[in-house]
């Protein structure tokens, strides 16, 4: 029923629903404004998260928006609950991206993660300073180019440890 | 003589009040079916203690607490022990009451400048708390000196030898039973020990306290201990002829004091305070009218 | 010319001069100033030990206007000429930077003048016209800085007129009874007087001193006049003037009543206005000292002990044995003591930090003005009574009396407000003093040297009067001798009564003993390292800058449980009394239109109406 | 308390005071405070060694940091060391800081915990059981006695050292150095 409705409205959108209660939407970069827009007046208004995945070898981004409504009864209709996966690919150097903090406040400190992690731009974000890590790396942590070992090996392996250190 | 016992009591006071520190370390962790650390552990801490150079907050946080500890030790020269009353007759019952806030508002002053929130709580809390238990205690201390009609502390523990355990004279067992329900907290045991409460404000009073400031801080808790429960025995349970029957005394009290203390879990300020201004002043002023009727 | 006539010429001259000469040059005033109080003081101190009348002046309707001089009034005018100089000391830095400061000074000396006049005058008459100057100068000086000030001096000027009313009511009652004004005389012919009339005597004089001094019902004015005059004028507010007040209960009680040859027989009205009077200053002690510890602003907290204190006099004095009035007597000299200290050290702190007295915005201030702490502490040491401290020895008194006069509900009254005066006493010092500094008084400068002198004085006496007892005891000895007391079996450090005894050399010894006992002890612990403030524990984070202090609403849990039980109900009685005459004489106001017609009409009816009587009824 | 024992006591009181009386401050990082409530309660009650948690760091005389140690929580490890008065020991359980741990590659744990705050003694063990916490504790006591357990004289010594590793790994620190560090400031 909600299938109908999207295909309709969206030319490009391909929906697959493998699992019982989740769908998965994917669509072009541009589109998924719109579709957030059409989901959270359907009742889909909770945004449980935005992830991002590192398709490196065919070097884009996915970002992932999970959604759900809050309450069943916001929904007509709804037998249990629905999550929705709606997925978008973005290209990996120099990745920029909308901000959707307007439909969905709560995706701000998401956003800064994946700004913080994936090194995603995100246009009229507030504030995208660092969420969690102390340190500035020139890699973006999270992506998979980034090799821990060689990185743990050239900061921490670099402090020299204090003179007379290793004797017992 | 008189020398002697001027200079042996405050230390006598002391080594009890450390032994009594250790022992209820030990019965508590035996009622927590623990081992529990040797009975001496009070003392180990405070060798330990000594020898650790700690941060100092200024000259008002050195002097406050040595005239804290100072205080407390004056009080002992007045309570008599047993026989050993050394300088019980220059000023009775009201210099004690007001020597008793000697070592609480020296602490206050010395912890206040360790400029802490956690010891501004404290303190706080501290005061609240005095506040709670000074009322029905000043009401119960009041009907004793109009029951005996003497302000001096010896007088009442030599009229007690005559008319038996002023807890169980007539117009006296009132003013008895608040006192037994505000002893816990005049003693700071754990239904009351709202003041040095690690979980919550981290000690309160003595977060920034380190080595000797901490020893001085154990030894005037152990004091305070000690003075509550003396006095205690002396106003109520008739004090004694010699000091081991007094000690034997004490340590009835000082086990009841323990065995509420390892049951109990902590009150918060407002509740110690709700629960000490309802039924303990309702019966010491009762006691009080009791007593202003039977006796005059 | 005796030596109270020169005084008072000295006193009420220098008033003119200090104007004049500041209209001159201020040093040349300032240096005047301090010599003029320095010369009363020396005076007044050669007058020790002296009693005497002399008759001064008889022009008004052949009243014999007389100055009279005994222990009593040698003991109030000696503090209040000390205090008078050491306030004028403290002030010539205080308010060096306001205007009209020449007003100040004279209005100062008025203020003295005055309250030696009331202290020395022999008969009622001269009472009441020096009670009048002392008055009008305290209005003068507390709506000094303008604004809320002029409020706070109306709301105390209303008040002590209707003392002064009511004062004078009961001089023209002496005066048609007795023919004579004369204190000495009266004090003879009273005894014969009937039970009813002394009660009415005691009554009428007993409102006139109970506003001044602020017993509970009529206590509304002092919280608003302490915390508007200023600072240093407000410490010899509460320090002498309001405690002229105990000196008219003492006159009139002991001297003009003469109670004490006949107050424990049995049907005499004078113990029964006693026993009112002591239970008045019971619950004088109780609520003030509890609203106190709810307050935010320094200076009204300070005011509310003002009046809590008031209420320890009052017990000592109208309980009519030897002790209990020593006690009253000395506890009004101690109290004068470290109440203006402690004024003094808020007046410090509000001259460094530009005149702020919020306790929730200061704090930390012990590392940058040592000494106003010291006096601070020492202060507060009095107020509760701590052992060492004269306040101590002063309450002793007091509780003895009324434990061994078997009155322990009073006795328990005056122990609970011992105790909230701690709680409310230590917030004072710990919220200007202790804590953290902020940073804005991070650069603040010691206070300067004539601040200083009069905080570290009057810290000395108070620790001198708290461990020699003696010296002023003796002085009080003689004047509860002249009431007709049996005197006070009385050593240079304690009172040995009958019932137990008080002995501060003993106790002196034993605390400093044990305090260099325990000073060893520390010192043979390991070496102690300074620190700042900032290295502090914060759970392991860096301590947050100007965010890491705890004092406002310092106790909460205490202040939900009592604050619905302490609205000043008397205040809000007094305001609706206030609102009632202003609404009615507005009424009345309205007659007055301003036009002459209707005036003319006004005296027409007014004679038809007279003229309708006369024939109706014609009374004439 | 045989008769060797107090023959010690004796001879060197402060030694033995503080082998005796080893108040701890627990920094319970990762998870550490797993460990620690069953070694202080009724099964292996570690107050019969003179062992009691406290608040503060003021209080206290052995510092346990107990699990890994990130970026982030290496900032108050130091902040709290450097407030706890001068005889003082660290005992660190677990393998994560010894080397890492199993968090050997991770890009914001510290990996040799010793090069930032002197360690006397670390216990190993994927959270070592209580057991070996007391095993830890009685070598501990065997280093105190040879005087060994020095660490908080090693940061005295070289303490410009260890600062310039904490700001090396953390970059600008807010509290200003324990002891003056001669050289450049």
């Amino acid at each position: 029923m909600l299938k109908q409705e999207l295909e309709t409205t969206f030319d490009n959108i391909t929906i697959r629903m493998e699992k019982k209660n989740q769908l998965e939407l994917s669509i072009t970069k541009d589109g998924i404004m719109s579709v957030l827009s059409f989901l959270k007046n359907k009742g889909y208004d909770h945004l449980h998260v935005i992830s991002c995945v590192d398709w490196i070898d065919d070097k884009q981004l996915e970002l992932v928006y999970i959604l759900s409504a809050y309450m069943k009864q916001d929904v007509p209709g709804e037998t249990e609950q629905l999550n929705i996966l709606l997925k978008t690919r973005i290209g990996r150097d120099d990745p920029k991206y909308i901000t959707s903090i307007a439909l969905f406040p709560a995706a701000e400190p998401y956003e800064r993660e994946i700004h913080e992690m994936f090194g995603v731009d995100f246009l009229g974000h507030p504030r995208l300073t660092p969420l969690l890590l102390e340190r500035d790396y020139d890699i973006p942590p999270f992506r998979k180019d980034f090799d821990t070992k060689q990185y743990v090996d050239d900061v921490f392996g670099s402090v020299p440890s204090v003179e007379g250190e290793d004797k017992n | 003589m008189h020398i002697i016992e001027l200079i042996f009591s405050p230390l006598l006071a002391l080594l009890i009040g450390v032994f009594f520190l250790g022992l209820a370390r030990k019965v508590m962790a035996r009622i927590q079916w623990r081992y529990g650390p040797p009975v001496t552990q009070p003392l180990i801490d405070i060798i330990r203690l000594l020898s650790q150079k700690s941060a100092s907050h200024g000259v008002a946080f050195n002097i406050g607490l040595v005239m804290s500890l100072a205080g407390s030790l004056v009080i002992t020269l007045f309570l008599p022990f047993g026989k050993i009353a050394p300088m019980s007759n220059s000023g009775g019952m009201l210099v004690i009451l007001y020597l008793m806030l000697i070592g609480p508002l020296g602490m206050a002053i010395s912890s206040g400048e360790s400029a802490n929130p956690n010891a501004s709580i404290g303190i706080s809390r501290k005061l609240l708390l005095a506040m709670g238990y000074e009322l029905p205690f000043l009401l119960v201390v009041l009907a004793l000196m109009t029951a005996y009609n003497t302000t001096s502390i010896t007088e009442i523990v030599s009229l007690q030898r005559d008319t038996g355990w002023s807890m169980f004279t007539f117009p006296l067992v009132l003013s008895g039973i608040a006192y037994l329900l505000i002893l816990p907290a005049m003693l700071g045991v754990r239904p009351f020990e709202v003041v040095n409460a690690p979980q919550e404000i981290s000690s309160g009073p003595l977060v920034e306290y380190g080595g000797p400031y901490l020893a001085l801080a154990t030894l005037q808790h152990a004091l305070a201990f000690f003075i509550g429960i003396s006095l205690f025995v002396n106003l109520m349970w008739g004090g004694a002829a010699n000091p081991v029957i007094f000690f034997l005394k004490m340590l009835v009290v000082f086990f009841l004091g323990i065995f509420v203390n390892a049951v109990f879990p902590r009150l918060r300020i407002d509740q110690a305070i709700r629960y000490l201004w309802r039924w303990p002043s309702l019966i010491a002023f009762a006691g009080l009218i009791l007593v202003c009727v039977t006796g005059s | 010319m005796t030596g109270m006539e020169i005084l008072l010429l000295v006193a009420f001259g220098g008033v003119m001069l200090t104007y004049i000469l500041g209209r001159i040059s201020s040093s040349l005033r300032n240096t005047f100033a301090v010599v003029l109080s320095l010369v009363l003081v020396v005076i007044i101190a050669l007058m020790y030990d002296k009693t005497g009348e002399t008759i001064f002046y008889r022009g008004f309707f052949g009243i014999p206007m007389s100055f009279r001089i005994d222990a009593l009034s040698w003991l109030f005018a000696m503090a209040t000429s000390v205090l008078g100089c050491l306030s004028v000391i403290f002030s010539l830095s205080y308010m060096s930077d306001r205007k009209n400061i020449s007003f100040y000074y004279s209005m100062l000396f008025l203020v003295n003048a005055g309250m030696l006049g009331v202290v020395f005058s022999g008969d009622l008459l001269s009472f009441f016209i020096f009670w009048e100057i002392m008055s009008w100068s305290t209005f003068l000086l507390i709506s000094f800085n303008r604004g809320p000030a002029v409020a706070a001096g109306l709301k105390y000027i209303i008040m002590s007129i209707i003392g002064s009313m009511a004062m004078l009511a009961g001089t023209i009652s002496l005066y048609t009874n007795y023919g004579t004004l004369n204190i000495a005389d009266l004090s003879h012919l009273t005894v014969s007087a009937s039970p009813g009339y002394q009660l009415f005597l005691l009554i009428i004089f007993g409102v006139a001193f109970g506003i001044k001094n602020a017993v509970m019902p009529l206590h509304t004015w002092l919280p608003d006049a302490y915390t508007e005059a200023p600072s240093p004028f407000s410490a010899v507010l509460s320090g002498m003037l309001t405690r002229m007040g105990i000196y008219g209960f003492l006159l009139i009680i002991y001297v003009v009543v003469g109670a004490a040859r006949f107050l424990h027989a049995a049907d005499s009205t004078v113990s029964s206005f006693n026993y009112v009077l002591a239970w008045l200053g019971a619950i004088t002690i109780v609520i003030p000292t509890f609203i106190a510890m709810l307050q935010n602003d320094a200076k009204r907290l300070l005011a509310w002990h003002g009046i809590g204190q008031g209420g320890y006099m009052i017990l000592g004095i109208a309980f009519g044995t030897n002790m209990g009035v020593a006690g009253g007597i000395f506890h009004t000299l101690n109290h004068a003591i470290y109440i203006v200290l402690l004024f003094m050290s808020v007046a410090a702190i509000q001259y460094r930090t530009g005149g702020v007295r919020d306790l929730n915005s200061l704090g930390g201030l012990i590392k940058k003005m040592p000494v106003a702490f010291i006096g601070a502490l020492l202060g507060i040491c009095g107020l509760i009574g701590v052992p060492l401290t004269n306040g101590f020895v002063s309450k002793w008194m007091i509780y003895k009396t009324l434990i061994s006069g078997r009155a322990p509900f009073l006795a328990f009254a005056a122990l609970i407000g011992s105790w909230g005066t701690i709680l409310s006493v230590y917030k004072f010092l710990h919220n200007i003093f202790l804590g953290q500094l902020p940073e804005k008084y991070r650069d603040i400068k010691q206070s300067p040297f004539n601040m200083k002198l009069p905080i570290i004085v009057l810290s000395s006496t108070i620790l001198l009067f708290g461990i020699l007892p003696g010296l002023p005891l003796r002085v009080i000895n003689k004047i509860v001798v002249s009431f007709g007391f049996d005197s006070l079996n009385i050593s240079l450090w304690g009172i040995v009564s009958e019932s137990g005894m008080l002995n501060t050399i003993n106790l002196f010894a034993a605390i400093l003993a044990g305090l260099i006992a325990v000073w060893l002890f520390f010192r043979i612990g390991a070496r102690t390292i300074p620190v700042k403030q900032d290295d502090n524990y914060a759970a392991g984070a860096a301590v947050p800058r100007d965010r890491y202090s705890y004092t406002a609403k310092y106790y909460d849990p205490l202040f939900r449980m009592i604050s619905p039980y302490l609205k000043d109900i008397f205040n809000t009685f007094y305001m609706k009394i206030a609102d009632l005459t202003g609404y009615l004489s507005n009424g009345i106001r309205k007659i007055y239109t301003g036009y002459v017609g209707n005036y003319v009409m006004y005296i027409v009816l007014f004679i038809s109406l007279m003229i309708f009587v006369q024939m109706k009824w014609s009374p004439w | 308390m045989d008769r060797n024992q107090l023959k010690k006591w004796f001879q060197n009181p402060v030694k033995m005071a503080h082998k005796y009386s080893l108040h701890v401050v627990y920094f319970c990082t990762g998870c550490g405070i797993i460990e620690i409530p069953p070694s202080i309660t009724a099964r292996w009650d570690a107050e019969r060694f003179g062992i009691i948690p406290v608040a503060t760091p003021r209080q206290a005389s052995l510092f346990i940091i107990a699990g890994y140690v990130s970026l982030k929580t290496l900032r108050s490890i130091i902040r709290t060391y450097e407030q706890m008065p001068e005889p003082k020991f660290t005992v660190s359980l677990g393998s994560c800081p010894i080397n890492g741990g199993m968090y050997y590659d991770s890009y914001n744990t510290i990996k040799h915990l010793e090069k930032y705050i002197p360690v006397d003694g670390m216990i190993a063990g994927c959270m070592p059981r209580p057991e070996a916490i007391f095993v830890g504790v009685t070598h501990l006591w065997t280093l105190i006695d040879k005087d060994m357990a020095d660490g908080y004289k090693r940061y005295r010594s070289n303490y410009s050292a260890y600062r310039a590793n904490q700001e090396k790994i953390l970059g600008k620190l807010e509290w200003p150095p324990l002891f003056p560090i001669h050289g450049e400031e």
